[in-house]
């Protein structure tokens, strides 16, 4: 630990918190998914950087949404979504999330994820690569640290659409909204 | 001075019991080839997870983790560590055995109230494998007392300091092999690890804790730890003169679990809990059989 | 395989058995059998005594033009390495040992508008997620089809998704790219 | 398998104490694989704007987008690749198919931004883009994005071994040289059905050409019917834009091939041949097209000179409706087109068939019928409600040096072989000038030869002003030229033609050239007037320019006739000249001197001159 | 006991792909499973349906993540059986040392995902890290680590780079040099055997009746390899084994996976050596003019996790009209599967699902 980082530490040490204890929660929503376990193991061990996968939505704060997402998939992505704890900061994979990528006229994914739940950082790449999930998490660290990775927070203010996004794709959601009682002005 | 102690003890097995968190994090790592974490991880995670927004399942949900952190507290009041024990009460031994049922109850209170499948499956996992390594702890724990004819932790260890380590005397050594062949059951670690089981119920009883709750667990879980290994060293490895000591010979004992930990995969619960009544059982029971024909 | 004995004497013998199906060699041996509605069950459950008893695909192809959905069973059987027997003496599947696994097309026509069929699950217990997909994604029924719930899909939708006047393009338009983007300065 | 073992395993404790194999990125880098599909790097010197790119692309990432302050040449658009990495998967089907090879994948593969718009992005070249592209001490990796990468880092690059498309074309059937310079045989043996459809395959469908044809016929379209065996269907989509497709088969200066993504690393599109093909395919253009004159209009219209231009003309009026006249001093059609280009490279027959076709539509021609003696100029603009002047260049240009009467003139020689009978040639002639009438007077010449003196050693010999890369000719026909092993000078100049004592020709002196065109670019030859060769010759045709003949116009109207600065005759944007009813195109008009600009002409005029007929009205 | 209903997926750690299992369990016990796929469903069948022949390349491969090289593979195959289109020998060796290549790798990844799933990370670990050796190969023959795009019809997408062959050599060297290792701390644990023997068993019987290939029927004692019953590419050039077991558990099957990863590696030795110089691509016809002649062929190749199939009809024009892939986990997951888990512990539900090699992506497709 440098004295660069020391300072940080005394400065702000709940990003630096945060930022160093990014556990992971991934949906294997598509290709994304296949270079996680290489990430997380012995060639890249992203542990270094206390990126771990999270065995369960309430563990985690980093939210990896790794490829296209279906329709019965973003159900449960807004699920998982809603029951992780705040601060938490997610992650599109590769180009599917971003703008439908291979899947664009599909009838069952979704081509624009961050109408749905709100998205702190963007990885180029199909999918992308270990060195970029890593630059990823760098860049997840500026963000962070200029609290620009306020994806919560919007999501807490922009509720109302979120909810009437998710509602027009998904029809009915069967869980009552997570915010009832902040309206949008 | 003693007061001194009983807010110092806990707070230097929560260090000790970090420690461990992050070394095993590290051994591990370097076992699967890799690098791992820096040592200090676990104390970032948990000021992680005390910064982060919880969500609570009633009251019972923060009281249990409570009751169970209380629980192991008053057990490492009890514990010598290295010479220093805060309560070297005479009935040592029958309070930390007792209390040490507290600890698991109160996670089993606290996660049976978040309604997941997967806490109620852990939790009853937990206790069946309570079931399976409480039996032969207690004829090794029934052993060593009638060995050295006391009930007192701190007895035992200067016991041992006298002549030599349970390991080392005829009678007891059986004693020990039962221990260490339960100790990873006892500490939660493969091929034990059938409580948590990430990959099977999602992290069992501790599923639904989010935020500062899942803080205080992860501090449980550093206690627990703490409790299992400094149990072991002062039952049947004698304990130390001085703290130091007493942490080497914790860390030896740490890597040995580390390695059973890194060697095998995990067991179905009824496996772990036939292996646990059947060897370590036996092993168990036979020494107490010689240590009450031998005498002293 | 032109001269696949296999096929030719099961063409034979189909020939001879039924009168409402035509069978058809390809060049590469491959048998074709088209087979009426009512007949395409016990078509499958010859060609499985016969020793065709793997059935590798259901599948289903929707020929808009002929306004027509066919249904295609893809049958072969199987032969082990050794061609035959194995060291213990059971067959894995009655049939010559020269017959290697070249596949046999089995279809039936159906009419677009309701199109339905017996369930093979009798006959091919690994019919089943097959049925059940092609119930999803053609709106085939199949008769008897103990669950014919939906496998793969969330939404519904009014035409099958499969079909061939099933417009993807249009509906990604409709239903996905309809939704706005979240208007950050409200 | 044996029952397993409870220690065996314990051995994993060793590795506590082994160094660690992971890579520790990012302080231990690990640099991608040479062939890595990264980011997009696009050459924008070599991209042409073709959108292949655009069209292979599986996902609809690429879009071409257009770029303003970009200067574009033929056979390119201002248009260049934008590329949605939502969209990408980086699977190379573009690298493939770029017939520049302009487009490659770099090894650059981070791009992170909480901005889904700056996925968007137009690759540019390293060479171009200062700023994205930074040499590798300038690079950081913690910074890597999609403006700021490293520079030389090219990844999965096109190889045209591997290509998408077909970069050779198949080749034509010809006559071989020596076997061809023995008589007139048509060269070009033309493709058959399986070789035309094969060539027609390789067609990209860009539609780079059909922005360079001067005519915009639709080739892709037609390239499509040949490629699906209908080259009926071909045919029709020829007519809608051309009506002389047996000439334009084989003599058309292609400009569209010059445009064709494919020559940029292979060979373009055969697009004349195929063109060649369909006109010789079909036997009956007539029934083929089923094509009907318009609605009579009543209106009369004079065509002078029956070439490329006037045929069009006439075609596309007759189509329209009008009434149709054309007038020419030649035997049958076709203009220049029928006496200049010899017959190994274009029969009469074809160019027959062309113009029956526009016969058989009720357009009349008016052979052997001299504008000037024959009808008078007046006449026709007093009976007709327009003229148009298709004259072309029919007058050769003289090199004017010393006893240069004595040569023949490169038209005149021509014509007498084509359509008189075939003039008399020695066994040594001197062709003077580097353009493709000096070639084709030289080849046809060398025919002579070898008909007039067969199995003795004759020569023909060329000089030229300009040097080999200079040469006007067109490449391929310096190259058939050479071929048939006539012998080039280049860079000489003529100085005077050398006279035996009975005054008849013996030689050329010649000059060395020390440079064509002066600084401006005009032609102004210098000469090293201390070098000198003598040529020997005993016929020399001069063969280094046309000019056209006015004189049929009288004098009064011609003052009024307007000009240019290229000394064309000037036209408005409906194709007419300065004199009120008198449209004008082709050769005396634009400075391209071809058949297919002739016909883009004609198509401008004749919608000029219906427009302006029915308006005065 | 009660009943009780119980999610395994799809967000779960074990979990491979995206695959949801309701499980209806009695206290530890499984009393009914139903699968409840579509996760992952993208319509991929309609979506080649609309995407010209060329520009289905890219996309069959993202059918199955794990594997996707034989989807190349099986959809090349299909094409060049419609189209006749020729394939020069040298492309047909580098197309089975690169099949057999991602065999090994997605073997290795089979091996990540079951030990994985047991909580052994140890050996989870070393294979991941091996995996990601061989994708460094694959990263430098085709320029994509995971989808190469790269076997084509007629052939493949480019030769060997420059001293490919000796760092493949060297790659493969230093796994198999692993070999010991996986085998004294995984194959011949005991713990690991007491875990794998006798669970999720699926008998000869059975494996026949619901149509197991792969390891599934190969563990039944049925040798049974498309490799080897109906060859391609270049299977029939050099010599080597089908591993079978008879007892049809989930050891065997991954006792079989194991095998299958050595053979392999020993394949593309062998093929290595025999392997003849030359071109390596036949050019296809110019891809905006490619029309594929009307007819229909069901194709269908080894995949690491058994036969894969291809039903691909083609109406003459320049798409496929139909295409349906018969994907061994389909059968392996929805029905193989459900069937194996009524009566199991809940702790070998991950056990019996990744022993079958069932692979999420490519049930739903």
């Amino acid at each position: 630990m440098d004295r660069n980082q020391l300072t940080k530490w005394f400065k702000a040490p709940t990003k630096m918190a945060h930022k160093y204890s990014l556990h992971a929660v991934y949906f294997c929503t598509g290709c994304g998914v296949i270079e996680i376990p290489p990430t997380i193991t012995a060639r890249w061990d992203a542990e270094r950087f206390g990126v771990i996968p999270a065995a369960t939505p309430r563990h985690a704060n980093l939210f990896l949404i790794t490829g296209y997402v279906s329709v019965k998939t973003l159900r449960a992505v807004i699920r998982t979504y809603e029951q992780m704890p705040e601060p938490k900061f997610t992650v599109g994979f590769g180009s599917c999330p971003i703008n439908g990528g291979m899947y664009w006229d599909s009838y069952n994914t979704i081509n624009q994820l961050d109408k749905y739940i709100p998205i702190d950082g963007w990885i180029a790449g199909c999918m992308p690569r270990p060195e970029a999930i890593f630059v990823a998490v760098t860049h997840l660290w500026t963000l962070i640290d200029k609290d620009m990775a306020d994806g919560y927070k919007r999501y807490r203010k922009h509720y109302a659409q979120y909810r009437a996004n998710q509602e027009q794709v998904l029809g009915e959601l069967e869980w009552p909204p997570l915010f009832q009682s902040e309206r949008e002005g | 001075m003693r007061i001194l102690w009983l807010v110092l003890s806990p707070l230097i097995a929560l260090a000790v019991g970090l420690f461990f968190l992050g070394l095993s994090r590290r051994v591990m790592a370097r076992i699967h080839w890799r690098y791992g974490p820096p040592l200090y991880q676990p104390l970032i995670e948990i000021f992680r997870y005390f910064t982060q927004k919880g969500s609570s399942h009633g009251v019972l949900f923060g009281l249990g983790i409570v009751l169970s952190l209380a629980g192991s507290i008053v057990v490492i009041l009890f514990l010598p560590f290295g010479g220093i024990c805060s309560m070297s009460g005479s009935g040592g031994m029958l309070v930390v055995l007792y209390m040490m049922l507290l600890a698991p109850l109160g996670i089993a209170l606290s996660g049976g109230e978040a309604a997941n499948p997967n806490a109620s499956i852990g939790i009853s996992r937990k206790l069946m494998l309570a079931l399976g390594y409480e039996l032969p702890f207690l004829l090794i724990v029934l052993a060593i007392m009638t060995h050295y004819d006391t009930i007192s932790l701190v007895d035992i260890v200067s016991a041992q300091r006298e002549t030599a380590s349970a390991f080392a005397s005829f009678p007891l050594v059986l004693s020990g092999i039962a221990y260490l062949l339960i100790l990873p059951a006892m500490l939660g670690m493969r091929p034990f690890e059938v409580v948590h089981a990430p990959q099977e119920i999602s992290s069992g009883p501790i599923a639904e804790y989010s935020g500062p709750y899942l803080g205080l667990v992860t501090i449980q879980h550093a206690l627990t730890t703490f409790i299992g290994i400094s149990l072991f060293v002062n039952l049947v490895w004698g304990g130390a003169g001085n703290p130091f000591v007493f942490f080497l010979k914790m860390l030896v004992v740490l890597a040995f679990g580390l390695f059973v930990n890194a060697a095998f995969p995990r067991l179905r619960v009824e496996q772990a809990v036939r292996y646990l009544w059947r060897w370590p059982t036996l092993i168990a029971f036979v020494g107490l059989i010689l240590v009450v024909t031998l005498g002293r | 395989m032109n001269d696949s004995p296999m096929n030719g004497q099961l063409k034979k013998k189909l020939d001879s058995v039924f009168r409402d199906i035509e069978t058809d060699v390809s060049d590469d041996g491959r048998l074709t059998i088209h087979a009426t509605k009512e007949s395409v069950l016990t078509v499958l459950s010859l060609l499985k005594d016969e020793g065709w008893s793997f059935l590798q695909l259901v599948s289903c192809v929707d020929w808009i033009k002929q306004d027509e959905i066919e249904i295609v069973y893809v049958l072969s059987s199987y032969v082990g390495v050794e061609d035959g027997p194995d060291a213990k003496g059971e067959p894995y599947a009655k049939g010559e040992p020269d017959a290697k696994r070249e596949s046999i097309l089995l279809k039936t026509r159906l009419p677009r508008s309701e199109p339905s069929v017996l369930t093979a699950i009798h006959v091919f217990a690994n019919a089943e997620p097959y049925e059940r997909e092609i119930h999803e994604l053609f709106g085939v029924h199949f008769e008897g089809h103990p669950r014919l719930t939906p496998l793969f899909l969330d939404r519904e939708y009014k035409i099958p998704p499969f079909r061939k006047d099933f417009d993807t393009e249009q509906y990604v338009k409709d239903v996905f790219d309809s939704v706005p983007p979240i208007d950050e300065e409200s | 398998m044996a029952k397993g073992s409870l220690l065996s395993s314990l051995k994993v404790a060793r590795f506590l104490f082994r160094k660690p194999k992971t890579l520790r990125y990012p302080f231990e880098k690990k640099e991608p694989a040479l062939r890595y599909r990264g980011f997009h790097l696009n050459d924008w010197d070599t991209c042409t704007g073709c959108g292949n790119c655009a069209d292979i692309c599986p996902n609809t990432a690429i879009e071409m987008v257009e770029v303003l302050d970009l200067e574009v040449g033929p056979g390119e658009k201002n248009e260049r690749p934008k590329l949605d990495y939502g969209r990408c998967c980086f699977c190379g089907l573009c690298i493939d198919i770029c017939p520049p090879g302009s487009l490659r994948l770099s090894r650059d593969y981070f791009h992170t931004h909480f901005n889904t718009d700056t996925f968007v992005f137009v690759p540019k070249d390293e060479k171009s883009d200062e700023e994205t592209f930074l040499p590798a001490e300038n690079y950081s990796i913690l910074k890597a994005s999609l403006t700021h990468r490293k520079r030389d880092y090219e990844g999965f690059s096109s190889d045209l071994s591997y290509a998408l498309f077909e970069p050779e074309r198949v080749p034509m059937p010809e006559v071989p040289p020596a076997e061809r310079t023995l008589s007139f045989v048509e060269q070009v043996i033309g493709y058959d059905r399986e070789q035309a459809v094969r060539e027609a395959e390789r067609c990209l469908e860009c539609r780079l050409c059909e922005e360079a044809c001067p005519a915009h016929m639709k080739i892709s379209d037609y390239i499509g019917a040949i490629y699906n065996g209908e080259p009926e269907e071909s045919l029709r989509k020829i007519y809608e834009d051309n009506p002389i497709p047996s000439i334009c088969g084989r003599v058309c200066m292609k400009h569209c091939e010059d445009a064709c993504s494919l020559r940029l690393r292979g060979e373009p599109l055969a697009i004349r041949w195929l063109k060649r093909y369909v006109a010789d395919t079909i036997q009956d253009f007539k029934s083929t097209l089923e094509q009907q004159p318009g609605e009579p209009t009543g209106k009369k219209v004079a065509v002078i000179g029956a070439g490329p231009g006037g045929l069009s003309v006439a075609y596309f009026l007759r189509l329209m409706g009008d009434d149709v006249v054309v007038f020419d001093e030649l035997s049958g059609g076709g203009g220049v087109i029928r006496i200049g280009p010899p017959r190994y490279r274009l029969p009469l027959a074809s160019i027959e068939k062309d113009a029956d076709h526009v016969a058989s539509l009720g357009v009349e021609f008016r052979y052997n019928t001299k504008v000037g003696t024959d009808v008078r100029f007046q006449e026709l603009l007093d009976e007709y409600d327009a003229v148009y002047l298709g004259i072309g260049l029919t007058v050769s240009r003289s090199t004017r040096v010393e006893n240069a009467d004595k040569c023949r003139l490169a038209l005149d020689f021509l014509r007498k072989n084509k359509t008189e009978s075939m003039s008399k040639v020695t066994e040594e002639v001197i062709v003077i000038g580097g353009g493709n009438v000096a070639m084709d007077v030289a080849r046809e010449a060398l025919r002579l030869q070898h008909m007039q003196y067969p199995g003795e050693k004759v020569v023909t010999r060329m000089v030229s002003l300009e040097d080999w890369d200079e040469m006007p000719a067109t490449e391929e026909e310096i190259e058939e030229t050479r071929e048939e092993a006539v012998e080039f000078n280049p860079a000489w100049g003529p100085k005077k033609v050398l006279l035996d004592d009975d005054g008849n020709v013996s030689g050329l002196l010649c000059m060395k050239v020390k440079s064509v065109f002066d600084d401006e670019g005009k032609f102004a030859p210098t000469f090293f007037e201390d070098q000198e060769m003598v040529l020997k010759g005993t016929t020399i045709i001069e063969a280094i320019g046309q000019g056209s003949d006015f004189s049929f116009i009288p004098e009064d109207m011609l003052t009024k006739l307007r000009f240019n600065e290229m000394r064309k005759v000037s036209v408005d944007e409906n194709g007419m000249t300065s004199l009120p009813g008198i449209f004008a195109g082709g050769d005396i008009v634009n400075t391209n001197l071809d058949a297919v600009t002739a016909i883009a002409d004609a198509k401008i005029a004749s919608e000029g001159i219906h427009k302006w007929m029915t308006r005065s009205r | 006991m009660r009943e009780l209903e119980l999610y395994f997926g799809p967000q779960h750690l074990g979990m491979v792909g995206n695959l949801s299992i309701t499980l209806t369990v009695e206290g530890d016990r499984v009393v009914n499973a139903a699968m409840n796929p579509g996760y992952l469903h993208r319509g991929f069948e309609k979506l080649m349906e609309q995407r010209s022949w060329i520009k289905n390349f890219p996309m069959v491969c993202r059918m199955n993540i794990l594997d996707p090289d034989s989807m190349e593979m099986i959809y090349a195959m299909a094409v060049e059986k419609l189209a006749g289109i020729e394939v020069p020998e040298r492309a047909h060796y580098i197309r089975s040392i690169y099949l057999e290549l991602a065999r090994a790798g997605s073997h290795l990844f089979g091996l990540w995902a079951y030990s994985n799933m047991l909580g052994f990370d140890t050996v989870a670990q070393w294979a991941m890290y091996h995996r990601d050796l061989i994708l460094d190969r694959f990263e430098e023959l085709t320029g994509g680590r995971v989808y190469h795009i790269y076997i084509w019809p007629g052939g493949v997408r480019r030769d060997f780079p420059e001293g490919f062959e000796d760092r493949l050599v060297s790659t493969l060297h230093s796994i198999g040099g692993c070999v010991p290792d996986y085998d004294a701390t995984f194959f011949n644990n005991r713990l690991f055997a007491d875990r794998a023997r006798g669970i999720g068993v699926v008998t000869r019987e059975d494996a026949l009746a619901m149509g197991a290939v792969g390891q599934v029927l190969r563990a039944t004692g049925v040798d049974d390899d498309v490799r080897k019953i109906d060859p391609y590419a270049a299977y029939d050039k050099v010599p080597w084994d089908v591993h079978t077991s008879e007892d049809g558990d989930a050891y065997s099957r991954v006792w079989i996976v194991r095998n299958e990863m050595i053979e392999s590696v020993h394949m593309i030795f062998k093929l290595l050596d025999a392997m003849p110089k030359g071109e390596v691509y036949n050019r296809i016809p110019n891809p905006f003019k490619w029309r594929i002649p009307e007819g229909e062929t069901y194709v269908r190749c080894e995949s690491s996790r058994g036969e894969l199939g291809l039903y691909l009809v083609s109406d003459g024009g320049d798409k496929p009209y139909r295409a349906h892939f018969r994907t061994p986990s389909y059968t392996h997951g929805l029905t193989i599967l459900e069937k194996a888990l009524k009566g199991a512990s809940i702790s070998d539900v991950g056990n019996i699902m990744m022993s079958l090699y069932v692979v999420a992506p490519e049930i739903d497709r």
